[in-house]
């Protein structure tokens, strides 16, 4: 397998906080990887600076061997990288499958000249975004709440439709920010269902935050855990839930997984 | 201490609340579990008034509660809602000190501000950093802390662990606890269904807005049913 | 050079105009988190309060002044329950509360026209014109008393809103009123006391903006270029705000002096923009990053 | 009070309607209002004297807010649905040439009171506007009379210019000021501009101080006069302050009674005049306010169209237009003889007014050649 | 009434609307606000009347380069502040508005503040009528496409709008450009209107009274627009008698409506047939409704 991702000696401080310092991983193609680790050891800040959210202050990221690091947002994304939100960020006023539509515009490139005059180039492009989200509603068993505006679903599906708008830009590497926040243990485990048939089907590699030990456990294929912003430990999820140090500072000494 | 009768919500057209009845006594920890968009946090918020109920009676100590919200944290109703609402323009420190808004005694504020932070250190830590730019979970305890803060009587906590590392989720419940030895009376909200029921007196099931079983913790958590729908252990 | 010095002070009285205009607007900014176009309104009413207490009842000075600056609290306090609490009820963003503070601008205007008519009014001179004399250099007496006056307002509600409880509960009501509900804060009291000082500082100022330019009833638009001072200061900033006029007003009397009066605004507004790429949120404004 | 809808049949034909449009709200309403209630109270006079030709009287005021487009509906209104038989205003140029069109496509003739820029009654190729007419004399000839005045028998040469850089009257006055000053010799040593709305002058009077004019021509309104004459003489200017028609209030006197005192302005009349005092009386008895400028001039549009009406002996629009064109009444600002190859009035003299003791007190007679 | 004084009414409602309509996307489908567009408007109309009058060129045309001219003017201004956020981008077109006045008065070669005169009058119920009906085809198209939606999803939530690939500058420009470009053809309407122009015609208050009807009408509704635009032209002509009365009135029903419908006239709904059929189904449906919506999420 070839790396997809990789940070070498990233840094990012806040002022005189370090949040990230030198921080070294790869992540393989269409493995699963888990990144995990106290409250506040720089997880989010790691995804803020893949998606180009922040800056780094030092270091690289690369994805696919081009230097992503301080692009644009919407650069990093146009080139395949694409993440949900720990507060989630949906275009609330918009429904579901409005939500949807308009993630999935890459995908089809008429202009604004084309999007006027409404020409075959605009017609034919429109029918495959229509196609495409149908396909993603089912996918993420939507379907029936297509109509909803985001901001009165229920939370879990509010988390769902933000996997299901960021897989409309048929990403390379997806990273969730604690997707299963807020889902009681059954909801976890369907989720984990969801993302690994969605690994399967959209061929993409993703990396994971998450608080829910069943959740990383089940799915990841490595787990790199962080503290204080410096990697703690890497390895095999038994590696890590037998690593001592993770047991210290993160999973504490009894057995949480219910 | 608190009761609630045939409470019904109303957001539009959705029936989010359908009749509910719950009764919590003093000094017991009582739990809800139910899935998303049960109904959980709009009861909570239907209780510290944040939501008004279209029918139904809410009673505190035996007398209805007021319909402004300050005044029912007044009564010593204090909430820790979902999503923490944090004040991000201020700092830690601040949002604590916010917390003992409607309290006078300043001595008694200092010494509950330090035992605060030894409850949570990493609060302490950043004392002085603005609350908008606290990790997720840093929040979280901030939240709790802001909460404790206005030293309630009856507690109501809207998903306490969200968003928490595992060991931080065995501290908050430990720490519930050591709430509950200090006389309080706490509802608890959970998703956590396991850990919630371990702690709790009193169980409530919450399901599509009505109150599907309640009964003792022990007993609900001996329950199959409940077990396969929310502990998930049918897979 | 003393040609200089007079133009560095006309700056600064002209700067302490908009300071007394600006504080009022930022302190609801802070709070409210919009731009209260009625605000030149609440100050041309204060400058009518003021101007017939004096007048038609011939009340001395001060207790004319305290008269408006209450009055003119009382009404920023009626406009925001009529104009502006049905829409924070509803949670309705901050363009909303903008055109409904457009709409009460244009009727205060317009009552003033309708039923006092729209006639220039002379206040009763209070303080004496001959200027202070400092060598080539001269000073109003009532630019004097407009710079001192702005100067303690503000220090006085930067006490209140550092120092006192009540200025974190504001804080904390501008972040978040339902979180501020839920410590057991009267939210709806603290935006009564948000209006009423930011109405009382309009009181003032239009108090003595009648007595310095006389009164009718478009003496309000004035305010459009203190909203630009508070934004050059960083909006929700009351130093900010001050610090931004008397920039203002020190940056537009050297350009009209130096450079060419016809082009002042002109020059005044590439300075904002020029401030605002530097700066994105004026000079004091927060810069936060937008944490995801 | 609202005027009403037009009565229908017999009745209708007893009242003519009579149009009068200018600013009731905004920032010029002063000089509006002033506007209304002359033209309303002349003709309540006239109407209780028997009409004109036997006919009554309805004037239908509309407000403009000051603004061009709202005085073209406002005008499209009177002249279609009103059928109104003239339209006296509005009081400002940018309305008067604004609605031109509607009243040649109405075939309604308008007499705009106090509109001085030329281009209001003639087009740029200096072509006549057939509806168009106005009883206050122009631009040119107002700044030519400031200018003259001053150096031909003020004898100054060295001058200074403070404007309103917003105000098309402001500029009219401050280009034919100077062509006419630098003209006759004389120097204009400072120039300086400020925005409509400002309040404070002092930047630019700094600068005007170094450069030490005697004279400092100040052609905009009462309350900007005001003002900037208080914040000159504070900060030492002691030139003689000069200005146009817009001084004249008894605002001015109020605000600046001694940093105007010596001064001098350009008016349409002298205020002393007997006649004048009885339509002055007349107005404060009824109004409790005092006449501002524009209610001499609203006046004596109402005369000029009252002998009008009398002379085409018909309420026909077109008549009026006809009868117009060669009017010669006297009005209150002195003889109104209308061009009708420009349909300005013709031979007004300008009264030299200067500020004595508090009082305006007329010079002389003074026409710009 | 009389057909004159109507067909007036309406050239200006629709001289209103067409810039109403820009800004509309702007501010109703882009989030941004502006105070400045009565100076868009004003670059417009003296580029048109450039055109007519100096260069002789035929109206449409003219109409055209003067909404160009507007658009590359509102992109010189976007590059510079469409990186500012809420009220300091709101400030910052107020301060631009108020500075292309300034310098319309002091230039002279368009007769600086006395105005220019003599422009022909070539605007007609008819092109007015024609060009808006082009406009709101060309904005619905817009909306209802890939570029349209990017727009609406940058006011919901700009961060999660880059992080699915939309480059956010890039359409605020579009936005804008188009929005001061339909400013521009209506301030050469406008000026072909009255054969006048005059600086004063484009102050602070135009670009207010604009933003009023987008919001009035309903943010994103674009026949919300419509209605509003012709509703707010016509209020202070219907009130014409009340006098001085008059904008007392305008301003209170401004605030009635703010604090009765907070989402305008519309709230964000278009009319259009397929969305009567929806109304009459959920009227229809109503009582089925409230028996299936609930917590079910499976
Ligand atoms: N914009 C910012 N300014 C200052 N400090 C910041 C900012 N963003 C994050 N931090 C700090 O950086 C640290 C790491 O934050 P981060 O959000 O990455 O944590 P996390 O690992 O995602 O934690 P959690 O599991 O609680 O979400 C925290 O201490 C936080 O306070
Ligand atoms: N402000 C609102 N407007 C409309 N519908 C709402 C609103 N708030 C909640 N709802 C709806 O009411 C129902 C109950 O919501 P509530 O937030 O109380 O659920 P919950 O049990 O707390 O769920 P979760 O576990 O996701 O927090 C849901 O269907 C939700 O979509
Ligand atoms: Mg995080
Ligand atoms: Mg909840």
């Amino acid at each position: 397998m070839t790396t997809i991702l990789e940070l070498k000696n990233v840094t990012k401080q806040f002022g005189g906080l370090t949040a990230v310092g030198d921080m070294n991983f790869q992540v393989k193609k269409d493995s699963i990887s888990g990144l995990i680790g106290p409250n506040g050891a720089g997880k989010t800040t790691i995804f803020n600076l893949i998606t180009g959210i922040y800056n780094v202050t030092e270091g690289d990221i690369i994805f696919e061997n081009n230097k992503i690091q301080n692009m644009e947002p919407y650069k990093i994304a146009d080139m395949g990288i694409t993440r949900t939100f720990q507060n989630i960020r949906l275009f609330k006023k918009l429904t579901t499958y409005e939500n949807i539509l308009t993630a999935c515009h890459y995908n089809t490139d008429y202009s604004v000249l084309d999007a006027v005059i409404r020409n075959k180039k605009f017609k034919s492009g429109e029918k495959k975004l229509v196609q495409q989200v149908q396909a993603l509603l089912e996918i993420m068993e939507l379907t029936d709440r297509k109509d909803v505006v985001a901001a009165n679903l229920p939370y879990g599906l509010q988390r769902r439709l933000e996997i299901a708008r960021a897989l409309a830009l048929q990403p390379k590497l997806l990273l969730l920010d604690e997707p299963a926040a807020g889902m009681n243990p059954d909801e976890t485990i369907k989720l984990m269902r969801l993302i690994q048939q969605i690994r399967d089907e959209f061929n993409l590699t993703l990396l994971v935050i998450e608080h829910h030990m069943d959740l990383i456990m089940g799915i990841c294929d490595k787990v790199v855990v962080l503290n204080f912003g410096k990697k703690l430990a890497e390895g095999t999820t038994q590696e890590i839930q037998t690593n001592p140090k993770v047991i210290e500072a993160y999973l504490g000494e009894e057995d949480v997984i219910c | 201490m608190l009761k609630v009768e045939n409470l019904n919500v109303y957001y539009g057209g959705i029936h989010a609340l359908r009749g509910i009845n719950i009764e919590v006594e003093e000094g017991q920890i009582v739990s809800i579990i139910g899935s998303n968009g049960a109904g959980k946090s709009t009861l909570l918020n239907s209780i510290s008034g944040i939501v008004k109920p279209q029918k139904g009676v809410i009673s505190y100590k035996g007398k209805e509660i007021p319909r402004a919200p300050h005044r029912i944290v007044e009564l010593g109703i204090c909430q820790v809602p979902e999503g923490r609402l944090v004040f991000a323009n201020l700092t830690v420190k601040d949002n604590l000190i916010m917390g003992a808004y409607l309290r006078n005694d300043k001595k008694r504020i200092e010494e509950d501000l330090e035992k605060i932070y030894q409850l949570f250190p990493r609060l302490e830590e950043r004392k002085n950093q603005m609350a908008g730019t606290l990790s997720g979970g840093e929040q979280q305890m901030l939240a709790m802390g802001r909460g404790l803060m206005g030293d309630p009587d009856l507690i109501l906590l809207d998903e306490p662990s969200l968003g928490l590392a595992p060991l931080l989720v065995k501290t908050i419940f430990e720490i519930i606890e050591d709430i509950k030895k200090m006389n309080k009376t706490i509802l608890l909200v959970e998703q956590n269904a396991y850990k919630a029921l371990s702690i709790a007196d009193k169980a409530y099931v919450l399901e599509q807005g009505t109150i599907k079983k309640e009964g003792a913790a022990k007993e609900i958590l001996q329950d199959k049913s409940i077990l396969e729908a929310y502990l998930g252990k049918a897979h | 050079m003393s040609a200089f010095l007079q133009q560095i002070i006309n700056g600064l009285s002209i700067g302490s105009v908009y300071a007394l205009m600006a504080v009022g607007y930022s302190l609801v900014y802070s709070i409210m988190n919009f731009s209260n176009f009625a605000h030149g309104g609440v100050i041309m009413i204060g400058a009518y309060i003021g101007f017939f207490l004096m007048t038609a009842f011939e009340l001395p000075f001060i207790a004319a002044f305290g008269l408006a600056a209450i009055g003119a609290g009382l009404l920023a306090v009626t406009l925001e329950r009529i104009a502006y609490r049905p829409l924070r009820k509803r949670n309705a963003p901050f363009l909303y509360f903008i055109i409904s503070a457009m709409g009460a601008s244009i009727f205060l205007e317009n009552i003033v026209i309708a039923t006092i008519g729209p006639t220039f009014r002379t206040y009763p001179r209070v303080f004496s014109t001959t200027p202070f004399q400092l060598g080539a250099i001269s000073l109003g007496r009532l630019d004097a008393v407009m710079f001192i006056i702005s100067g303690l307002s503000l220090l006085l509600l930067i006490y209140i809103i550092e120092k006192t409880k009540t200025g974190m509960a504001i804080k904390a009501t501008a972040y978040s009123i339902r979180a501020s509900t839920l410590m057991g804060v009267n939210t709806d009291r603290i935006i009564f006391i948000v209006f009423g000082l930011g109405g009382v500082l309009a009181g003032v100022a239009g108090v003595l903006f009648g007595m310095k330019y006389t009164v009718y009833p478009q003496i309000g638009f004035i305010t459009m270029k203190s909203f630009i001072a508070a934004v050059f200061g960083g909006l929700g900033s009351l130093p900010g705000a001050v610090i931004g006029s008397i920039l203002l007003g020190v940056i537009e009397t050297l350009t009209a002096g130096y450079f060419s009066s016809q082009y002042r605004d002109l020059i005044a507004f590439v300075l904002l923009i020029a401030v605002l790429i530097w700066r994105p949120s004026g000079l004091m404004g927060k810069i936060t990053e937008d944490k995801a | 009070e609202p005027a009403d809808a037009p009565e229908e049949g017999e009745a209708a034909a007893e009242v003519i309607n009579i149009g009068w449009i200018g600013s009731l709200t905004g920032d010029q309403a002063v000089w509006g209002n002033c506007e209304k209630n002359t033209v309303e109270m002349m003709f309540e006079e006239i109407n209780e004297n028997g009409g004109i030709l036997g006919k009554q009287i309805r004037v239908i005021p509309y407000d403009t807010r000051g603004d061009a487009m709202e005085a073209v509906n406002a005008v499209r209104r009177l002249t279609s649905q009103d059928k109104v038989a003239a339209v006296i205003g509005p009081n400002a140029s940018g309305q008067a040439i604004a609605i031109s069109s509607v009243l040649e496509d109405m075939e309604v003739p308008g007499i705009a009171t106090v509109a001085t820029n030329p281009k209001v009654t003639v087009d740029d190729n200096g072509d006549v506007k057939p509806f168009n007419f106005r009883v206050c004399f122009i631009d040119p000839y107002q700044g030519a009379v400031a200018a003259g005045y001053a150096v031909d028998v003020l004898g100054f040469s060295k001058a200074a210019i403070l404007y309103d850089v917003a105000d098309d009257y402001s500029q009219g006055l401050t280009e034919f000021f100077e062509k006419t000053f630098v003209g006759k010799g004389g120097e204009i040593v400072a120039k300086e501009g400020f925005k409509f709305g400002d309040v404070d002058f002092r930047p630019q009077l700094s600068k005007i101080k170094e450069a030490d004019p005697e004279v400092l021509f100040m052609p905009y309104f009462f309350k900007e006069v005001a003002l900037s004459a208080n914040q000159a003489r504070e900060l030492g200017i002691d030139a003689v302050l000069m200005g146009g028609d817009g001084w004249p209030s008894e605002v001015l006197l109020e605000m600046a009674e001694e940093a105007v005192e010596g001064s001098y302005f350009v008016n349409h009349l002298d205020f002393a005049d007997p006649e004048v005092q009885d339509f002055k009386d007349a107005y404060t008895a009824k109004y409790n306010l005092p006449v501002e400028l524009n209610g001499y001039l609203a006046y004596d549009a109402v005369k000029l169209l009252e002998s009008a009406i009398i002379q085409a002996g018909s309420f026909d629009p077109v008549e009026i237009r006809d009868a117009l064109k060669t009017a010669n009444v006297k009005g209150i600002t002195g003889q109104i003889n209308i061009n009708p190859d420009t349909h300005n009035p013709e031979g007004k003299d300008a009264a030299i007014i200067k500020i004595i003791d508090g009082d305006y007190v007329f010079q002389q007679k003074y026409s710009a050649d | 009434m009389d057909w004159y004084y109507i067909q007036g009414i309406l050239i200006l409602s629709g001289i209103n609307l067409l810039a109403v309509l820009g800004l509309s996307l702007l501010t109703g489908f882009t989030g941004l606000f502006s105070f400045g567009h009565a100076g868009f408007m004003a670059v417009g109309a003296y580029t048109t009347a450039m055109m007519t009058v100096k260069l002789n060129m035929p109206f449409t045309l003219a109409l055209l380069v003067g909404g160009l001219a507007a658009a590359t003017v509102s992109l010189i201004i976007g590059k510079l502040t469409l990186n500012l956020k809420g009220d300091y981008f709101c400030i910052a077109t107020l301060g631009f508005g108020e500075a292309i006045r300034l310098i319309l008065d002091n230039v002279q070669y368009f007769g600086g503040a006395r105005g220019w005169p003599g422009i022909p009058r070539e605007t007609g119920l008819m092109n007015v009528v024609v060009w808006n009906v082009i406009a709101v085809i060309i904005l619905v198209n817009l909306i209802k496409s890939r570029h349209g939606r990017n727009m609406q999803a940058i006011r919901e939530e700009e961060m999660a709008s880059q992080i699915i690939g939309i480059n956010v500058f890039k359409y605020k420009m579009i936005s804008l450009a188009i929005s001061a470009a339909y400013a521009g053809v209506a301030g050469g309407m406008l000026a072909h209107y009255t054969g006048f122009l005059q600086p004063r015609m484009f102050q602070l208050i135009k670009s207010t009274e604009l933003t009023i009807i987008v919001i009035f009408g309903g943010l994103g509704s674009i026949s919300g627009s419509i209605i509003g635009a012709i509703v707010l032209t016509s209020l202070p002509e219907i009130l014409r008698t009340f006098h001085q009365w008059r904008l007392v009135v305008y301003g209170a029903s401004v605030i009635f409506i703010m604090i009765t419908r907070p989402q305008g006239l519309m709230g964000g709904y278009e009319i259009s047939i397929t969305n009567i059929k929806k109304l009459i189904s959920h009227i229809s449906s109503l009582g089925r409704e409230k028996t299936t919506v609930g917590g079910d999420n499976k």
